[in-house]
Protein backbone atom coordinates (compact mmCIF):
# COMPACT_ATOMS: atom_id res chain seq x y z
CA UNK A 1 0.00 0.00 0.00
CA UNK A 2 1.38 3.36 -0.85
CA UNK A 3 2.21 5.97 1.33
CA UNK A 4 -1.29 8.04 0.23
CA UNK A 5 -3.11 5.18 0.11
CA UNK A 6 -2.49 4.49 4.15
CA UNK A 7 -2.64 8.45 4.77
CA UNK A 8 -6.10 8.35 2.39
CA UNK A 9 -7.59 4.99 4.84
CA UNK A 10 -6.15 6.75 8.07
CA UNK A 11 -8.18 10.09 7.31
CA UNK A 12 -10.82 8.40 5.92
CA UNK A 13 -11.39 6.21 9.10
CA UNK A 14 -11.31 9.41 11.39
CA UNK A 15 -14.04 11.23 9.52
CA UNK A 16 -16.21 8.26 9.89
CA UNK A 17 -15.51 7.31 13.65
CA UNK A 18 -15.44 10.67 14.77
CA UNK A 19 -18.77 11.07 12.89
CA UNK A 20 -17.33 14.03 10.91
CA UNK A 21 -18.16 12.22 7.55
CA UNK A 22 -22.16 12.21 8.36
CA UNK A 23 -22.10 16.18 9.97
CA UNK A 24 -20.65 16.94 7.33
CA UNK A 25 -23.12 15.67 4.73
CA UNK A 26 -25.80 16.64 7.34
CA UNK A 27 -24.81 19.98 6.85
CA UNK A 28 -25.18 19.95 3.45
CA UNK A 29 -28.47 18.76 3.59
CA UNK A 30 -29.65 21.61 6.29
CA UNK A 31 -28.01 24.32 3.88
CA UNK A 32 -29.92 23.17 0.77
CA UNK A 33 -33.07 23.66 2.67
CA UNK A 34 -32.09 26.89 3.86
CA UNK A 35 -30.93 28.17 0.35
CA UNK A 36 -34.20 27.13 -1.24
CA UNK A 37 -32.36 25.10 -3.54
CA UNK A 38 -35.09 22.00 -2.16
CA UNK A 39 -38.19 23.65 -2.55
CA UNK A 40 -36.01 24.86 -6.60
CA UNK A 41 -36.03 20.92 -6.83
CA UNK A 42 -39.36 20.39 -6.11
CA UNK A 43 -40.63 22.35 -8.29
CA UNK A 44 -39.13 21.40 -11.16
CA UNK A 45 -40.21 17.93 -10.56
CA UNK A 46 -43.59 19.05 -10.29
CA UNK A 47 -43.18 20.84 -13.94
CA UNK A 48 -41.70 17.69 -14.75
CA UNK A 49 -44.73 15.74 -14.16
CA UNK A 50 -47.44 17.87 -15.54
CA UNK A 51 -45.42 17.89 -18.53
CA UNK A 52 -45.34 14.56 -19.12
CA UNK A 53 -48.14 13.41 -17.68
CA UNK A 54 -48.66 11.27 -14.25
CA UNK A 55 -48.79 8.37 -15.76
CA UNK A 56 -46.30 8.43 -18.25
CA UNK A 57 -43.50 9.07 -15.42
CA UNK A 58 -41.58 7.39 -13.31
CA UNK A 59 -38.87 7.89 -10.25
CA UNK A 60 -36.40 6.71 -12.50
CA UNK A 61 -37.29 9.17 -15.05
CA UNK A 62 -37.63 12.09 -12.82
CA UNK A 63 -34.61 11.64 -11.46
CA UNK A 64 -32.96 11.66 -15.22
CA UNK A 65 -34.63 14.89 -15.84
CA UNK A 66 -34.15 16.88 -12.61
CA UNK A 67 -30.54 15.55 -11.81
CA UNK A 68 -28.55 18.24 -13.95
CA UNK A 69 -30.40 21.01 -13.11
CA UNK A 70 -30.27 20.14 -9.15
CA UNK A 71 -26.45 19.98 -9.94
CA UNK A 72 -26.17 22.98 -11.58
CA UNK A 73 -28.64 24.97 -9.08
CA UNK A 74 -26.48 24.41 -6.00
CA UNK A 75 -25.01 27.23 -4.26
CA UNK A 76 -21.44 28.07 -4.90
CA UNK A 77 -21.65 29.66 -1.03
CA UNK A 78 -22.62 26.65 -0.07
CA UNK A 79 -19.83 24.44 -2.19
CA UNK A 80 -17.58 27.21 -0.24
CA UNK A 81 -19.03 26.29 2.92
CA UNK A 82 -18.66 22.80 2.76
CA UNK A 83 -14.98 23.18 1.21
CA UNK A 84 -14.01 25.28 4.43
CA UNK A 85 -15.71 22.71 6.42
CA UNK A 86 -13.56 19.90 5.58
CA UNK A 87 -10.66 21.74 5.47
CA UNK A 88 -10.38 22.99 8.76
CA UNK A 89 -11.00 19.23 9.90
CA UNK A 90 -8.24 18.17 7.84
CA UNK A 91 -6.21 20.93 9.00
CA UNK A 92 -6.40 19.81 12.87
CA UNK A 93 -6.59 16.21 12.41
CA UNK A 94 -4.44 15.14 9.32
CA UNK A 95 -1.51 16.99 10.00
CA UNK A 96 1.98 15.96 9.25
CA UNK B 1 14.00 16.90 2.59
CA UNK B 2 11.76 18.51 5.14
CA UNK B 3 10.64 21.32 2.51
CA UNK B 4 9.99 18.90 -0.01
CA UNK B 5 7.78 16.09 2.15
CA UNK B 6 5.52 18.98 3.56
CA UNK B 7 5.12 20.30 0.18
CA UNK B 8 3.87 16.65 -0.95
CA UNK B 9 1.91 16.31 2.18
CA UNK B 10 -0.21 19.67 1.19
CA UNK B 11 -0.30 18.37 -2.07
CA UNK B 12 -1.67 15.21 -0.95
CA UNK B 13 -4.34 17.13 1.25
CA UNK B 14 -5.75 19.74 -1.63
CA UNK B 15 -6.36 15.98 -3.34
CA UNK B 16 -7.92 14.77 -0.79
CA UNK B 17 -10.04 17.87 -0.03
CA UNK B 18 -11.47 18.54 -3.58
CA UNK B 19 -11.93 14.46 -3.61
CA UNK B 20 -13.70 14.26 -0.38
CA UNK B 21 -15.90 17.26 -1.15
CA UNK B 22 -17.04 15.65 -4.50
CA UNK B 23 -17.86 12.31 -2.74
CA UNK B 24 -20.25 13.92 -0.32
CA UNK B 25 -21.76 16.71 -2.85
CA UNK B 26 -22.68 14.24 -5.20
CA UNK B 27 -23.63 11.38 -2.54
CA UNK B 28 -25.90 13.83 -1.09
CA UNK B 29 -27.34 15.24 -3.88
CA UNK B 30 -27.99 11.79 -5.35
CA UNK B 31 -29.48 11.16 -2.28
CA UNK B 32 -31.88 14.16 -1.76
CA UNK B 33 -32.82 14.13 -5.33
CA UNK B 34 -33.75 10.93 -5.63
CA UNK B 35 -35.79 11.13 -1.99
CA UNK B 36 -37.11 14.61 -3.36
CA UNK B 37 -38.80 12.60 -6.98
CA UNK B 38 -39.75 9.62 -4.79
CA UNK B 39 -41.68 12.23 -2.70
CA UNK B 40 -42.79 14.44 -5.29
CA UNK B 41 -44.16 12.10 -7.43
CA UNK B 42 -46.07 9.86 -4.54
CA UNK B 43 -47.79 13.28 -3.46
CA UNK B 44 -48.94 13.84 -7.38
CA UNK B 45 -50.78 10.28 -7.23
CA UNK B 46 -51.95 10.59 -3.93
CA UNK B 47 -53.73 13.88 -4.50
CA UNK B 48 -54.91 12.62 -7.82
CA UNK B 49 -56.73 9.52 -5.75
CA UNK B 50 -57.98 12.09 -4.07
CA UNK B 51 -59.21 14.43 -6.65
CA UNK B 52 -60.49 11.53 -8.40
CA UNK B 53 -62.64 9.92 -4.90
CA UNK B 54 -64.08 13.80 -4.10
CA UNK B 55 -64.91 14.35 -7.80
CA UNK B 56 -66.52 10.61 -7.91
CA UNK B 57 -68.63 11.32 -4.82
CA UNK B 58 -69.59 14.75 -5.99
CA UNK B 59 -70.94 13.27 -9.60
CA UNK B 60 -72.73 10.69 -7.71
CA UNK B 61 -74.45 13.02 -5.57
CA UNK B 62 -75.07 15.38 -9.05
CA UNK B 63 -76.62 12.29 -10.44
CA UNK B 64 -78.71 11.07 -8.19
CA UNK B 65 -80.23 14.76 -7.94
CA UNK B 66 -80.64 14.93 -11.07
CA UNK B 67 -82.76 11.77 -11.20
CA UNK B 68 -84.59 12.51 -8.38
CA UNK B 69 -85.65 16.23 -9.88
CA UNK B 70 -86.96 14.76 -12.75
CA UNK B 71 -88.46 11.87 -11.19
CA UNK B 72 -90.14 13.62 -8.71
CA UNK B 73 -91.44 16.25 -11.12
CA UNK B 74 -93.14 13.31 -13.24
CA UNK B 75 -94.38 11.73 -10.02
CA UNK B 76 -96.13 14.78 -8.86
CA UNK B 77 -97.22 15.21 -12.31
CA UNK B 78 -99.07 11.79 -12.34
CA UNK B 79 -100.38 11.83 -9.16
CA UNK B 80 -102.00 15.34 -9.64
CA UNK B 81 -103.47 14.29 -12.55
CA UNK B 82 -105.37 11.30 -11.02
CA UNK B 83 -106.19 13.17 -8.32
CA UNK B 84 -107.77 15.90 -10.25
CA UNK B 85 -109.51 13.17 -12.19
CA UNK B 86 -110.94 11.52 -8.98
CA UNK B 87 -112.49 14.56 -8.34
CA UNK B 88 -114.15 15.22 -11.61
CA UNK B 89 -115.49 11.98 -11.18
CA UNK B 90 -116.38 12.70 -7.59
CA UNK B 91 -118.48 15.53 -8.49
CA UNK B 92 -119.58 14.49 -11.61
CA UNK C 1 -61.29 26.13 -14.31
CA UNK C 2 -60.08 24.85 -10.96
CA UNK C 3 -58.34 20.60 -10.98
CA UNK C 4 -61.33 19.83 -9.07
CA UNK C 5 -63.68 20.87 -12.16
CA UNK C 6 -61.75 19.43 -14.35
CA UNK C 7 -61.86 16.43 -12.99
CA UNK C 8 -65.27 16.38 -12.65
CA UNK C 9 -66.38 17.35 -16.38
CA UNK C 10 -63.71 14.61 -17.03
CA UNK C 11 -65.30 11.72 -15.44
CA UNK C 12 -69.16 13.23 -16.29
CA UNK C 13 -67.83 13.33 -20.18
CA UNK C 14 -66.21 9.95 -19.97
CA UNK C 15 -69.75 8.60 -18.24
CA UNK C 16 -71.88 10.22 -21.09
CA UNK C 17 -69.23 9.02 -24.54
CA UNK C 18 -69.91 5.57 -22.69
CA UNK C 19 -73.54 5.62 -22.20
CA UNK C 20 -73.04 5.16 -18.36
CA UNK C 21 -74.85 7.93 -17.26
CA UNK C 22 -77.81 6.76 -18.39
CA UNK C 23 -77.13 3.89 -17.24
CA UNK C 24 -76.58 4.71 -14.12
CA UNK C 25 -80.00 6.41 -13.89
CA UNK C 26 -81.51 3.43 -15.22
CA UNK C 27 -80.25 1.34 -12.35
CA UNK C 28 -80.95 4.08 -9.47
CA UNK C 29 -84.90 4.45 -11.20
CA UNK C 30 -84.88 0.66 -11.11
CA UNK C 31 -83.15 0.41 -7.15
CA UNK C 32 -85.32 3.19 -5.94
CA UNK C 33 -88.40 1.31 -6.96
CA UNK C 34 -87.13 -2.11 -5.61
CA UNK C 35 -86.61 -0.36 -2.32
CA UNK C 36 -90.23 0.93 -1.86
CA UNK C 37 -88.85 4.90 -2.50
CA UNK C 38 -91.65 5.32 -5.12
CA UNK C 39 -94.38 3.83 -2.87
CA UNK C 40 -93.21 6.23 -0.14
CA UNK C 41 -93.29 9.33 -1.68
CA UNK C 42 -96.54 8.35 -3.65
CA UNK C 43 -98.60 8.20 -0.37
CA UNK C 44 -96.36 11.18 0.90
CA UNK C 45 -97.53 13.23 -2.41
CA UNK C 46 -101.36 12.54 -1.48
CA UNK C 47 -101.29 13.36 2.14
CA UNK C 48 -99.71 16.65 1.08
CA UNK C 49 -102.62 17.07 -1.49
CA UNK C 50 -105.21 16.16 1.00
CA UNK C 51 -104.01 18.49 3.65
CA UNK C 52 -103.58 21.56 1.75
CA UNK C 53 -106.82 20.74 -0.57
CA UNK C 54 -106.76 20.11 -4.25
CA UNK C 55 -107.35 23.49 -4.91
CA UNK C 56 -104.79 24.95 -3.33
CA UNK C 57 -101.40 23.27 -4.86
CA UNK C 58 -99.75 23.12 -8.10
CA UNK C 59 -97.07 21.10 -9.63
CA UNK C 60 -94.45 23.14 -8.65
CA UNK C 61 -95.40 23.86 -4.65
CA UNK C 62 -95.76 20.13 -4.73
CA UNK C 63 -92.25 19.26 -6.04
CA UNK C 64 -90.66 22.00 -3.51
CA UNK C 65 -92.78 20.08 -0.89
CA UNK C 66 -92.01 16.36 -1.56
CA UNK C 67 -88.38 17.00 -2.64
CA UNK C 68 -86.47 17.16 0.09
CA UNK C 69 -88.55 13.70 1.86
CA UNK C 70 -87.30 12.32 -1.96
CA UNK C 71 -83.93 13.19 -1.09
CA UNK C 72 -83.71 11.73 2.76
CA UNK C 73 -85.26 8.67 1.94
CA UNK C 74 -82.74 7.35 -0.76
CA UNK C 75 -81.14 4.40 1.29
CA UNK C 76 -77.27 4.95 1.71
CA UNK C 77 -77.03 1.49 0.39
CA UNK C 78 -78.55 2.74 -2.68
CA UNK C 79 -76.15 5.40 -3.16
CA UNK C 80 -73.25 3.19 -1.76
CA UNK C 81 -73.80 1.42 -4.64
CA UNK C 82 -74.19 3.65 -7.33
CA UNK C 83 -70.39 5.47 -5.75
CA UNK C 84 -69.08 1.81 -6.16
CA UNK C 85 -70.35 1.54 -9.65
CA UNK C 86 -68.92 5.18 -11.03
CA UNK C 87 -65.44 3.98 -9.43
CA UNK C 88 -65.08 0.41 -11.02
CA UNK C 89 -66.07 2.31 -14.47
CA UNK C 90 -63.75 4.97 -14.32
CA UNK C 91 -60.84 2.37 -12.91
CA UNK C 92 -61.65 0.16 -15.89
CA UNK C 93 -61.78 2.89 -18.26
CA UNK C 94 -60.68 6.75 -17.72
CA UNK C 95 -57.30 7.44 -17.44
CA UNK C 96 -57.79 10.67 -16.12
Amino acid sequence: MSKDSQMRAAINQKLIEMGERERLKELLRAKLVECGWKDQLKAHCKDVIREKGLDHVTVEDLVNEITPKGRALVPDSVKKELLQRIRAFLAQHAAL
Amino acid sequence: EEARRKQEHANFLAKFRLSLFSEILQQVLDETIKETATTVLQEAVDERARCVAKCSQEVCTSLIEETLKADVALLVEEILAAELQRARKYIK
